[in-house]
């Protein structure tokens, strides 16, 4: 089953929606007017994605620009509504609608920051270094305070010091390895959106 | 040749804003920030990077508690004013689908248009010198796909098509209403500019004003008058001072230094 | 939601109450204007604000924050005393005519059984009547007593509509009017949907609340029907899915976490699988067993045998009344019991309740991990003194905190593949556009690495309790970055011997020869391939069910319960709107809540219950089988049914010194939080467009108050709670409405939250206000109605 | 060969031609904005964005000059009783029939009426002008009447200065040559400006 469908289908579904009408209607455009403003969309790359927000769980299309050539990073330039949704028809919220200005948004967080104890500011830090660090952090809190036993005796293996939270922002692959990871480390105090 | 259209059904408009940024979107705005102003109205009015508002109005209607919301943008005249007072050629067009376009490469930046819409919705921008307004999505249009305002907008408060089937639409809709006992709703389509080509369903249409629509739009008698019998009277003042010249000279030819002794 | 967003089109009557879907989910408010257009269906708001989803309703009831159970219980005694609840309904489908032990009570507030020193209920008077053999005695003519329907009959007589508007602040004359038409659904052919959020869930008695609305619903016969149910609109992409892969008390698929007690998988699955309490229960989670073993070969792998329990002593177990959720493990933060904290997308600085104490917890950490697409509040805590300008006067600076503090890049939604569960409990699969920016990088290969990291040095170096660890199952082709798909088939499950993917939870054995990640979410990949990915378009029975759209848990069934939807007979209630319908051998329709070949009278509807029918007496919450109405733990007034007894007396509250309550002789007003329809919680102040559509932070107030204050709209006001403040420009509007409660006027204000100190827009967090006051139950916040106070700043 | 008499001062010249070159100008462009009809003119008025850029600047500069000569002439151009006669018979004036009468000063009725006609009509295109501006930030209900009212004005003061080309090129010769080189002979003088004659010959 294929995910990323080509213009022509694109604009096939999206005209049955609209209406056999329109499409003819569309055609009566003077040629000078049709040619002086392009389709922003007419060359792009079309991704199914689901928006990231609330849960009503509409359909988007991600329109992207330039192929996954060596050189070459593709870059959002469009995002709207999947007409083949049952649930979203194609429309969007003023929220979804502009999904674009999140993904492409130069406020996102492009590197690995580290905060030292007693610093007032974020330092960059390498990925290979944050990994090394927060590893033997997570490894000596766990070392100190993990709980094979309580105080009954009875085998718990839970490590009451240290508390995750997340999750429901992404997907559930990443829920149920985010559940593996917690047990495995022996976390309990795990909690996420649906408490709040 | 069919007429494009679109509808907005007032009644299932709840303020949600997608067309706002879905026209941002579209046509690529630059957003900007707003100022508080004691309501939940994006900004005061219609700018030059923002094409489609939502006018929120709170009043009470016949003593209950009403939130009114609706969209304002171009309503695309069959007579349209702006065409009317623009005097560069291709600026404004109106294409066979009924659409006002603005072609930007014509514009010259005189904003006779804004004067001239009824409606007052055109806007100049400052820092290119040009005029912008909502275009229906007319390269949207073109290739079979629905102006982004209707495509997203959750609740079919708006809706695209041909303007017969929307006005038919609409009249059907109003009668619903009146007769779940809103005896004043009814149909907003300007029959003062010949018809607009966004067709509005109110439940107060005995009140336009409170929709932020003005009562009983048309183009403005002081441009009617100006692109009308002013334009004669100026060409009989052009034409009629030349030729009386013309005449007068053949006639009587120059003045002579000797007339007097 | 038991039913779903398409659904919602098959309404009569749409009840949005503790929601503002038209605000906070327009696209799903959609389907509210199909059913107007389609069966012209009233919509039927009752909140404290007239919002944008009132100001298209039929029927707008003003209310007091925290006061639904009131509201709700108030429509149950309507819907009894005008005998306008469906009857044959509740006696087939309810539990209505058990009957409950003798001892069973209510009196001044508490429920039999109430314990003053412990503070708590002992639940031994809540039983059912019992036979011989464990099942629960009945009366099918509902007139005994001691049935649940006469025991609820006598508890809401109290609630009438005088009583409601007493303490709701609406007139009786409203809440008369909106009573009638929701209870006109209580008929075989009208459905009536409730559509509810955050203000159902944001109290110290949300379960409860729930709970009401559910019994409602059951008593007007819309629980299975098309255009029924009651359907939560979650607020986050997959909130449904992080629920269903479980939080601190549950294991994947609703599994209950082990507690210290239950040391072997036996002791574990005798006290977590059900025995059914009538002869006719399907009881399907008997099943249990099946379930749990197959997570524990998912979660163990080669490590899991039968001879070890299938790892079963690797989980972590808490005590036998150990509680691990939001608020008690903050506040052990805040004592300095914890060391390190991870989150993964996730701001507690600004969507916990009571912010300087969360600033103050995070402080004491030694470590934390933030995985993020911005820089959060939460991520930038330590600098709070800085950017929070004057919110936190003492809160120290960053030279005083000693948290060693990680801020890692990850991709966003478009970035990455994998699934979202919707409201509607849709599975729906979506694809990565285009790789992350910059060092960027999708959080399965963050998550992974780190795990991995960790564990090498277990394995290097040795360490405490290192099987847990080193035996949780990470054996993917890529261990390092995790295909999501190959997550997925995991989760769905196979058959170990043959690495067949399962059709469905019906295939999972309980002898460690199937893995299953979670049972619910088994049939959502099967040897098909990925069903969440599905584009089908079509609907057979006209009824918006879309079976091949994605994959819904559980089995693919779209409306839960839809056996209740039909009679004795197996016949519709509705013959225009079946879900499924008998046909003498099979069930047809959509896929059946319901034993598929299994007679009409086979077994009760609700098949997951031990009683086989749904409960309108639930011994299972803690504060009593029947909802009863408690104030807010903050409240204007002292709780007009029983004064002693105000609020709920088993809220999770705290009582450290920034866990102060206030009083209304302090704080008068009565505030709520909530979202506006142009951001998107504290994510969109860092995009343009929702800094474009609300720039600022606001505080709404009743003009009546304004007046009386001397605030004109886009002055700045200052709003206090015991707890903290936020500052910010009014907008007055008629929109609030003062309420007449108790005899006493009372005025409540709204603030909406989406604004905090890092963003494109920045203001006030809300969350300064709130306090750390909890349901027992679920651990949710008690957002909506608190009090404070307002001056002109 | 008749002496010759000096009848426009060089400032009084250049004004007169920087007035207008800005005339020409604003109103060549004016009158493409006017009318579709007329927008071949735009072309050659720099094109369509510089001509509405440069015609209210023209026009700005129009009505700054226009005010240096009207200090410099106003006094001059108040009518007296002959002038008023002499507009009473105005028609005989045109047929060349001067019988009767008034003599003429410096300037005679019908000029001095051009000197009001484009006075008045140059305050009220520059007050509409400057309105039609700033569309933007003008109110609506001023750009209303000044849409009609800034080309009323315009169709006036160009029905003017028609018959000012036509008078001072065509039919009054010498007079152009007075404004381009200054001067103009006695029997000029004389046959058109008789007081004006008198008055320059007695000092």
């Amino acid at each position: 089953m294929g995910y990323t469908i080509n213009r022509r289908q694109f604009f096939q579904r999206s005209a049955l929606r609209a209406g056999a009408a329109v499409t003819a209607l569309g055609l009566d455009l003077k040629p000078a007017i049709a040619a002086a403003r392009e389709l922003k969309i007419s060359r792009t790359t079309q991704t199914n994605s689901v928006c990231p927000y609330c849960a009503v769980g509409c359909s988007v299309i991600i329109h992207t620009l330039g192929d996954k050539a060596r050189n070459v990073h593709p870059t959002v330039v469009h995002i709207e509504g999947d007409p083949d949704s049952p649930v979203n028809r194609g429309t969007l919220c003023s929220k979804g609608i502009s999904l674009k200005e999140f993904v492409v948004n130069e406020r996102r967080l492009t590197r690995p920051l580290h905060r030292a104890p007693g610093q007032a500011e974020w330092k960059p830090i390498s990925w290979e270094d944050a990994y090394t660090k927060m590893a033997r952090l997570i490894k000596d809190t766990r070392d100190r305070t993990f709980v094979e036993k309580d105080e009954q005796g009875r085998e718990v293996n839970r490590l009451p010091s240290v508390a995750m939270i997340g999750g429901c922002t992404d997907t559930n692959e990443i829920n149920y390895l985010l559940s593996k990871f917690r047990f495995g480390l022996g976390i309990l105090s795990y909690e996420n959106q649906s408490r709040l | 040749m069919q007429t494009v259209a679109k509808l907005i059904d007032t009644t299932l408009c709840i303020g949600c804003k997608a067309c706002e940024v879905a026209c941002q979107q579209w046509n690529d705005q630059e957003y900007t920030l707003g100022v508080f102003q004691n309501t939940y109205q994006t900004m005061p009015d219609l700018a030059p990077n923002f094409w489609n508002l939502i006018k929120f109005n709170e009043a009470e209607i016949n003593g209950a508690q009403s939130w009114l919301m609706a969209k304002y943008q171009c309503m695309h005249c069959a007579d349209a004013g702006c065409i009317k007072a623009c005097p560069s050629p291709g600026a404004i067009v109106q294409l066979g689908n009924g659409i006002v376009d603005f072609n930007r490469d014509n514009c010259i930046g005189c904003g006779y248009c804004i004067t001239g819409c009824p409606f007052d919705v055109p806007r100049l921008s400052p820092k290119t010198k040009k005029v912008y307004k909502c275009s229906l999505c007319s390269d949207r249009v073109a290739v079979g796909l629905e102006p982004a305002c209707i495509k997203t907008c959750p609740t079919s408060c708006l809706t695209f098509g041909s303007r017969t089937d929307l006005k038919f639409l609409a009249e059907k809709r109003a009668e619903e209403l009146k007769a779940d006992g809103f005896t004043q709703a009814g149909v907003y389509d300007g029959p003062g500019v010949g018809g607009t080509n966004v067709i509005y369903v109110l439940k107060h249409a005995d009140q336009p004003e409170t929709y932020g629509l003005p009562k009983d739009p048309h183009i403005p008698w002081t441009v009617s008058l100006w692109k009308g019998p002013l334009k004669w009277l100026g060409n009989a003042v052009f034409l009629g001072g030349i030729l009386t010249a013309v005449l007068h000279f053949v006639k009587f030819g120059p003045k002579e230094e000797h007339h007097r002794g | 939601m038991t039913n779903g967003w398409t659904d919602v089109s098959n309404a009569d009557v749409v009840l949005v109450m503790g929601g503002n879907p038209a605000e906070n989910h327009p696209v799903g408010f959609r389907f509210v204007m199909e059913a107007r257009r389609k069966r012209k269906a009233k919509l039927v708001v009752v909140d404290p604000r007239f919002n944008r989803t009132a100001a298209v309703s039929d029927s707008y009831t003003p209310m007091r924050a925290g006061t639904d159970i009131a509201f709700l219980g108030g429509l149950i005694h309507y819907a009894i005393e005008n005998k306008l609840y469906q009857e044959n309904y509740v006696k087939l489908h309810t539990n209505a005519s058990f009957l409950v032990k003798e001892g069973f009570d209510f009196a001044e507030g508490y429920f039999s059984g109430w314990d003053s020193g412990a503070k708590k209920y002992d639940r031994a008077s809540w039983q059912y009547e019992t036979d011989g053999q464990g099942f629960a005695k009945v009366d099918p003519t509902l007139e005994n007593p001691r049935s649940v329907f006469q025991l609820m009959r006598k508890h809401y007589a109290r609630y009438t509509p005088d009583a409601v508007a007493n303490i709701c602040g609406c007139t009786a004359e409203e809440f008369r009017k909106a009573a009638a038409i929701i209870c006109s659904t209580g008929k075989p052919d009208r459905a009536g949907t409730i559509l509810y959020a955050l203000g159902w869930t944001q109290h110290s008695h949300a379960v409860q609340l729930i709970h009401t609305a559910a019994m409602l619903q059951l008593m007007l016969g819309n629980i299975g029907m098309p255009g029924g149910g009651i359907n939560a609109q979650r607020g986050h992409a997959n909130i449904q899915g992080s629920t269903d892969m479980g939080s601190w008390n549950n294991l994947p698929g609703y599994l209950k976490i082990p507690r210290a007690n239950m040391q072997s998988l036996d002791d574990y699955l005798k006290a977590n699988t059900p025995k059914a309490l009538r002869p006719n229960s399907l009881n399907y989670w008997g099943n249990t067993p099946k379930f749990m073993v197959s997570l524990l070969k998912a979660y163990y792998g080669k490590h899991a045998t039968k001879e070890n329990g299938y790892g079963y002593s690797y989980i972590p177990k808490p005590g036998e009344t150990e509680n691990y959720g939001w608020g008690p493990f903050f506040d052990k933060m805040h004592k300095g019991g914890i060391e390190g904290f991870i989150s993964f997308g996730m701001n507690p600085v600004a969507n916990g309740p009571n912010t300087p104490k969360m600033l103050n917890a995070l402080a004491k950490l030694k470590w934390m991990i933030v995985v993020e697409n911005f820089e959060t509040e939460t991520a930038a805590f330590w600098n709070a003194k800085k950017l929070g300008e004057k919110f936190y006067p003492t809160f120290v600076d960053p030279t005083q905190i000693q948290t060693e503090a990680f801020l890692l890049p990850a991709a966003c939604f478009a970035e990455k593949d994998g699934a979202f569960v919707n409201s509607s409990r849709w599975l729906q699969w979506k694809r990565a556009a285009l790789p992350p920016p910059g060092d960027a990088r999708p959080d399965q290969e963050i998550m992974s690495r780190l795990f991995l990291a960790v564990r090498e040095l277990y394995e290097k170096e040795g360490g405490k309790a290192p099987n847990p660890l080193l035996r949780m199952n990470w054996d993917y082709t890529n261990p390092l970055n995790p295909s999501l798909e190959e997550v997925a088939r995991e989760v769905n499950g196979r058959e170990i011997a043959t690495g067949r993917q399962l059709n469905g939870f019906g295939e999972l054995k309980d002898d460690g020869s199937t893995v299953c990640g979670n049972w619910v979410y088994s049939g959502s990949w099967t040897e098909a391939g990925n069903m969440m990915a599905r584009r089908g378009q079509e609907d057979p029975t006209g009824l918006g069910i879309y079976p091949n759209w994605s994959w819904s848990w559980p089995a693919n069934r779209r409306i839960l319960y839809n056996r209740a939807a039909s009679n004795a007979e197996g016949q519709g209630w509705d013959p225009l709107r079946t879900p499924i319908r008998w046909d003498g051998e099979r069930w047809r329709g959509e896929v059946p809540d319901y034993k598929a070949d299994a007679k009409p009278t086979d077994y009760g509807a609700f098949i997951m219950l031990p009683e086989g029918v749904a409960k309108l007496f639930a011994a299972d919450l803690v504060e009593g089988p029947f909802p009863e109405h408690y104030e807010p733990v903050e409240s204007p007034v002292p709780n007009p049914l029983h004064t002693n007894v105000s609020s709920n007396p088993l809220a999770t509250v705290f009582h450290g010194p920034l866990d102060k309550l206030g009083e209304a002789k302090d704080y008068p007003y009565v505030a709520i939080t909530y979202r506006l329809t142009e951001h998107f919680h504290y994510w969109t102040k860092h995009v343009a467009s929702g800094s474009e559509l609300q720039s600022n932070f606001f505080v709404e107030l009743p003009e009546e108050l304004a007046t009386a204050k001397g605030i004109k709209g886009g002055d700045m006001v200052k709003v206090t709670s015991a707890r903290g403040h936020v500052e910010g420009p009014a907008l007055v509007t008629k929109r609030i409405r003062p309420l007449k409660v108790a005899g006493k006027t009372v005025y409540q204000i709204g603030i909406p939250i989406h604004w905090g100190f890092v963003g494109r827009v920045r203001g006030p967090l809300v969350n300064n206000l709130t306090p750390s006051a909890y349901d027992p139950n679920s651990g949710t916040p008690e957002y909506k109605g608190f009090l404070v106070n307002l001056e002109k700043a | 060969m008749d002496s010759r008499l000096e009848r426009f001062t060089v400032p009084e010249r250049v004004t007169h031609w920087l007035v207008a070159i800005c005339y020409v100008y604003a109103g060549l462009s004016g009158l493409a904005l006017w009318s579709r009809a007329m927008w071949w003119l735009a072309p050659v008025m720099g094109g369509g964005e510089n001509l509405r850029g440069w015609h209210p600047i023209a026009g700005v500069i129009f009505a700054l000059l226009l005010a240096m000569q009207f200090r410099r002439w106003a006094a001059q151009m108040k009518l007296d009783a002959d002038d008023r006669k002499w507009l009473a018979m105005s028609g005989r004036y045109a047929m060349h029939d001067e019988h009767g009468v008034p003599e003429s000063g410096r300037f005679n009725a019908g000029q001095k009426m051009l000197f009001w006609l484009q006075s008045t009509s140059a305050i009220v295109l520059f007050a509409t002008g400057a309105v039609l501006w700033f569309p933007e930030v003008m109110p609506r209900g001023l750009r209303l009447i000044s849409i009609l009212v800034h080309p009323l004005a315009a169709v006036a003061s160009m029905g003017g200065i028609i018959v000012h080309i036509y008078m001072t090129t065509v039919v009054v010769q010498g007079a152009l040559h007075a404004m381009t080189r200054g001067y103009v002979t006695e029997g000029w003088a004389k046959s058109h400006h008789a007081k004006w004659f008198r008055q320059v010959t007695r000092q």
